[in-house]
């Protein structure tokens, strides 16, 4: 029997397979699928101060083993999710943690301060790096003091384990995950998507409403990878591997870089029920390399 | 309940050179499925296409347990599930988005354009089989665009309408006169076309006060309604098209 | 007739299809394929000053719609490049260009200085950016100051025509763009390769011997294309961009966000003859879209 | 001359579960191919597969126009090859790398282990062709690795050895004694297969004073010498084994 439960900070989960943020919903859309209770946590989508309507439609596009979302953190809102949502997610019995988002400090620390209120939220990802509003967003995630002052803000409301979403859109990612440790979280998860570009070459127009967005998918494991890589030999924080994550394969190799647990994205729209063939396959892996603790596997690229 | 099923093929038959009806099955009993529902369809081995692709139920046989899908080749994904033969598998998750608001109370115009007839085909046979009363329009460019013409009449009265006059009235489907002129005679329109049609038609629903909604299209990722990447313009904001529709109201619509 | 030739300052291209350096060796291995002749430029692989073995092996590792190479600039040196390999590129009849790198501004300096007084190279292109060598090379490319200093001293003993070939892994592409422009280069080629890494999760070890390496190939185009935009809109100068192109279509979404002339790479390995395929592709589509010169689509995406 | 084509697939042959030996031909005339080059195959159709993949010519039928491969399955690229039909095509850019040097001079040794029997094949058909004078031996871990044993034996004498004794001799193909004890009797040895049994018949070959040469496998992009991803060491410094190679004189490698 292998035991796949791993700590990050004082955050206990029953296996390192989460869901990431703004791929899996609130979780119970995948109820029809499997017993999402299975999962180590959810990272439910992101929660903004006010509500937001996101951006104009067309949102999407397909690109090679990818694809590049404009959504830009539309939700109801922390009022909306509080009075609303929470109620639903209380029955769901795995880490449920709580994507922060905004556009200015002071509305990131009004969400985490409601979220730090409610019971069944186990932590708290504030997300520094979404590549798709205007102000705020991707700005923390690519200032090394920007990144700081925004961590630091909510670490003063937040008592429960705080991760902090880091943006790939950087020089010098370990030089910003120093930054957000040394101003107290508890953990990091990266990587968050790409600022990309998609064109209709015969129409000559972007496909996005806002020319640019997000790229996920397979396409960028191998720079997540890396950042991975590069995150773990600079701090002592858990690091949550993601990007590109497909099957047990993938989260073995984040996991081999450094993550102590890994969020699955972009493979959920493949394949709802991916997370559950990555929990079997990790498994397996574990029995046939007989690992008796899946945290063995973090950081033990051998070189 | 929305299930993750591989379906197998039975038989597929092509429909001029841009058409083709893939019907399928199961090993296990398919969950229940209603007309404007869609499939969202696992593309195989072809390393151009990366999401799942969404497909109406063009027709649903419980007693058979069969599922079939018209498909328009549009594109790499679409082309490679026409090229799929019996016996080959399709992973599909089904059934998704809510479904046509019918009845058998007055009479109701059921509009179909191009693929968008895809829908129509299933929503009239449920149609019948509630003993409803409808007339049907379709249309498309060329009369190779009218699809299932033969099918449909058997259902109920057919009209229809080509760009070229190559069979049918010449001109638009919003051309026909029971569409044109005769509108108040019908309790509820369902449609499911190009969007410029749909929209002509929400126009004059509008305007006559007739009920009527819309089958949209839209890009998708999950079909499930967790990505929001689908969001079309509503009047209480955006909405996802997988989830909320793909069947809206057309007053609903920021049209 | 569509008119195809572009030009990059005073450097004047048949057509916008140039092979990218490293991946199309120096032209003539691919004349068993096709008349190279008919390309609009051949980027030669880096030359340095001194010979160089590269790296270990294993330098190649496959990923989703691309894959990472550690080569490690090998080369034998400037020398060797003018006393055994110039007189074979004199025979070819289109723009030879060379690809300058080290891991001093000296060393980079001193190729240049060789490299210029070669008739037959149409011009120089600098690699501030290749991920692949401990020193150097990608650090000048990612820092604005480093930049500029060696695009100022490559200036300085550069008469012919100067690219400077940009590293994507930045946070500000704009600015290392706008950094190089005012230190005198007459273009800017972008992107260069992605760090990335690959891990062996059955062996528990990096697939490079390196660890890290270059992404290339279609995975990266939507990031590219992004940065191609960005620079576009910063920069007067002209734009060579690459970055995962394998068809007609691409080089045509480049040119649309910007470049006046593209570079195909990995392309070439999985299609020897794709350039070929390329430029056809390109005058069906200009003369599908009624365009006279093709110079028209540079920057022609409608907003 | 290198060219780009497209084949068609006449037959493959399976052998056991782990080998598939595939025969083309192509409409153009094949160009010329010696022993030990190779092609490098595009795969389709696989979206895990990006890269070419390289493999040795296996046969080459001048008159006949055919071209063969023998295919060990080890991943996707190579599932996915033996996994086409008679019709099917495959672009193959051929012929890459060198050939062996053999000749009629004297008494030559070919040695074979596992897929590396792939160019062993042809390489002794060609030499059976000017008449030379030579034994072959072939190993692997069982008899099911033994590929085209009965091929090989009507072109010349024929050693065998499996690791597990179920055909030949037990152990390694080093084990026998044309190998072990009589090397000196040869003057050349060509030999294919992992990388382990090359190096032990290098040193014997070696201490023996035989020319001996090796072809090398290795990850490869272009296969036509200008990506220097498929480097090996040599004594002049890293060398592509896809230009260079695959066929090196083993005193030159930096075993
Ligand atoms: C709820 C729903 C039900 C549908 N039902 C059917 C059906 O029953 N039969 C059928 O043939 N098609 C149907 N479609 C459309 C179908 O999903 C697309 O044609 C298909 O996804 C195209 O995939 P592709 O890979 O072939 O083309 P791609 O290569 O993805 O695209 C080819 C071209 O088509 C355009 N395109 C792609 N998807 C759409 C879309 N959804 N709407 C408009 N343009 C698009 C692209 O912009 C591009 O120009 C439906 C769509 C939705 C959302
Ligand atoms: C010049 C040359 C000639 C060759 N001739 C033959 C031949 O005639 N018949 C034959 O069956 N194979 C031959 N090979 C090996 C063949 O190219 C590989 O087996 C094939 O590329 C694997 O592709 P894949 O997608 O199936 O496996 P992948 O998924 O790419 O790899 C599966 C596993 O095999 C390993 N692997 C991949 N490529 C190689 C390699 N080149 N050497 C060693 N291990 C590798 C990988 O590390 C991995 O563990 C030859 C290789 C070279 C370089
Ligand atoms: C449609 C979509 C919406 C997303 N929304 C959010 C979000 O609200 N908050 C966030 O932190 N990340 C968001 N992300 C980023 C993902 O959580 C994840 O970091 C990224 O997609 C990379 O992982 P993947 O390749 O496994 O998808 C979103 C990604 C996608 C594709
Ligand atoms: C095997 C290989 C070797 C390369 N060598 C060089 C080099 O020597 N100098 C350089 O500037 N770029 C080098 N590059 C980068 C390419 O020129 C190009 O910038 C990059 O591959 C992105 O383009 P692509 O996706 O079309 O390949 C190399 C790329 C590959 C794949
Ligand atoms: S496709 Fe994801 S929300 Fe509709
Ligand atoms: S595979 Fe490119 S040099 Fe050998």
């Amino acid at each position: 029997m292998v035991n796949l439960a791993v700590n990050i900070g004082s955050l206990k989960l029953k296996n390192p397979i989460i869901t990431a943020s703004g791929t899996f919903g609130y979780g119970y859309e995948y109820e029809d699928f499997f017993d999402i209770s299975r999962l180590g946590g959810i990272v439910v989508k992101a929660t903004t101060a006010e509500p937001r309507d996101g951006n104009p439609y067309p949102r999407l596009a397909e690109t090679p083993s990818g694809m590049i979302n404009a959504v830009g953190l539309q939700n109801k809102g922390v009022n909306y999710f509080v009075s609303e949502i929470y109620n639903k997610l209380e029955k769901i019995d795995t880490n449920i943690i709580a994507n922060v988002s905004g556009s200015t400090v002071e509305s990131c620390v009004e969400v985490a301060r409601k979220m730090n209120e409610l019971d069944h939220i186990a932590a708290i990802e504030l997300n520094i790096s979404c590549p798709n509003v205007k102000e705020g967003g991707m700005a923390f995630g690519t200032s090394v003091k920007e990144s700081y002052r925004i961590t630091a803000s909510i670490r003063n409301v937040c008592s429960k384990p705080l991760i902090i979403k880091l943006s790939p859109n950087v020089t010098n990612i370990a030089e910003i995950a120093m930054s957000v440790e040394s101003a107290g979280a508890d953990a990091i998860s990266l990587v968050n998507t790409f600022l990309a570009m998609a064109i209709d070459a015969e129409k000559q127009k972007p496909i996005l409403s806002t020319i640019t967005g997000g790229l996920s998918g397979p396409a960028i494991k191998p720079i997540a990878l890396r950042m991975v890589w590069q995150v773990h030999k600079a701090v002592s924080i858990p690091i949550i591997g993601l990007g590109g994550i497909m099957n047990a394969t993938d989260a073995v190799e984040f996991m081999l870089a450094g993550a102590t647990a890994v969020q699955v994205g972009t493979a959920n729209f493949i394949n709802p029920a991916v997370t559950m063939d990555i929990l079997k396959g990790l498994e397996d892996y574990a029995t046939r390399h007989m690992i008796e603790n899946i945290s063995e596997l973090t950081g033990a690229l051998q070189l | 309940m929305k299930q993750i099923v591989d379906l197998t093929i039975i038989d597929t038959v092509k429909i001029g050179d841009a058409y083709s009806i893939i019907r399928c099955t199961s090993k296990d009993i398919l969950p229940e499925m209603k007309p404007g529902q869609f499939a969202s369809l696992k593309i195989e081995n072809n390393p151009k296409v990366f999401l799942r692709r969404p497909f109406s139920i063009h027709d649903y046989d419980k007693t058979e347990n069969t599922v079939a899908f018209l498909i328009k080749i549009v594109g790499e994904g679409s082309r490679t599930l026409t090229e799929l033969k019996r016996g080959d598998t399709v992973n599909a998750v089904l059934p998704l988005g809510n479904s046509f608001h019918f009845d058998a109370k007055g009479k109701s115009l059921i509009v179909g354009g191009g693929c968008g007839i895809a829908p129509i085909y299933f929503l009239a046979k449920c149609m019948k089989e509630i003993n409803a009363d409808f007339d049907i329009i379709i249309g498309g460019r060329t009369c190779n665009d009218l699809l299932c013409l033969d099918n449909l009449s058997t259902l109920s009265t057919t009209f229809c309408a080509t760009e070229d006059g190559s069979k049918g009235s010449k001109g638009f489907v919003t051309d026909i006169p029971a569409l044109s002129n005769n509108l108040s005679q019908y309790g509820k329109i369902h449609c499911c076309g190009p969007e410029g049609m749909m929209k002509a038609i929400a126009k004059t629903a509008v305007a006559n006060n007739v009920f009527c909604e819309a089958s949209l299209e839209n890009t998708m990722a999950c079909g499930i309604g967790v990505c929001l990447c689908c969001v079309t313009k509503t009047v209480h904001g955006n909405e996802c098209v997988c989830s909320k529709g793909p069947i809206f109201n057309v007053k609903e619509l920021a049209w």
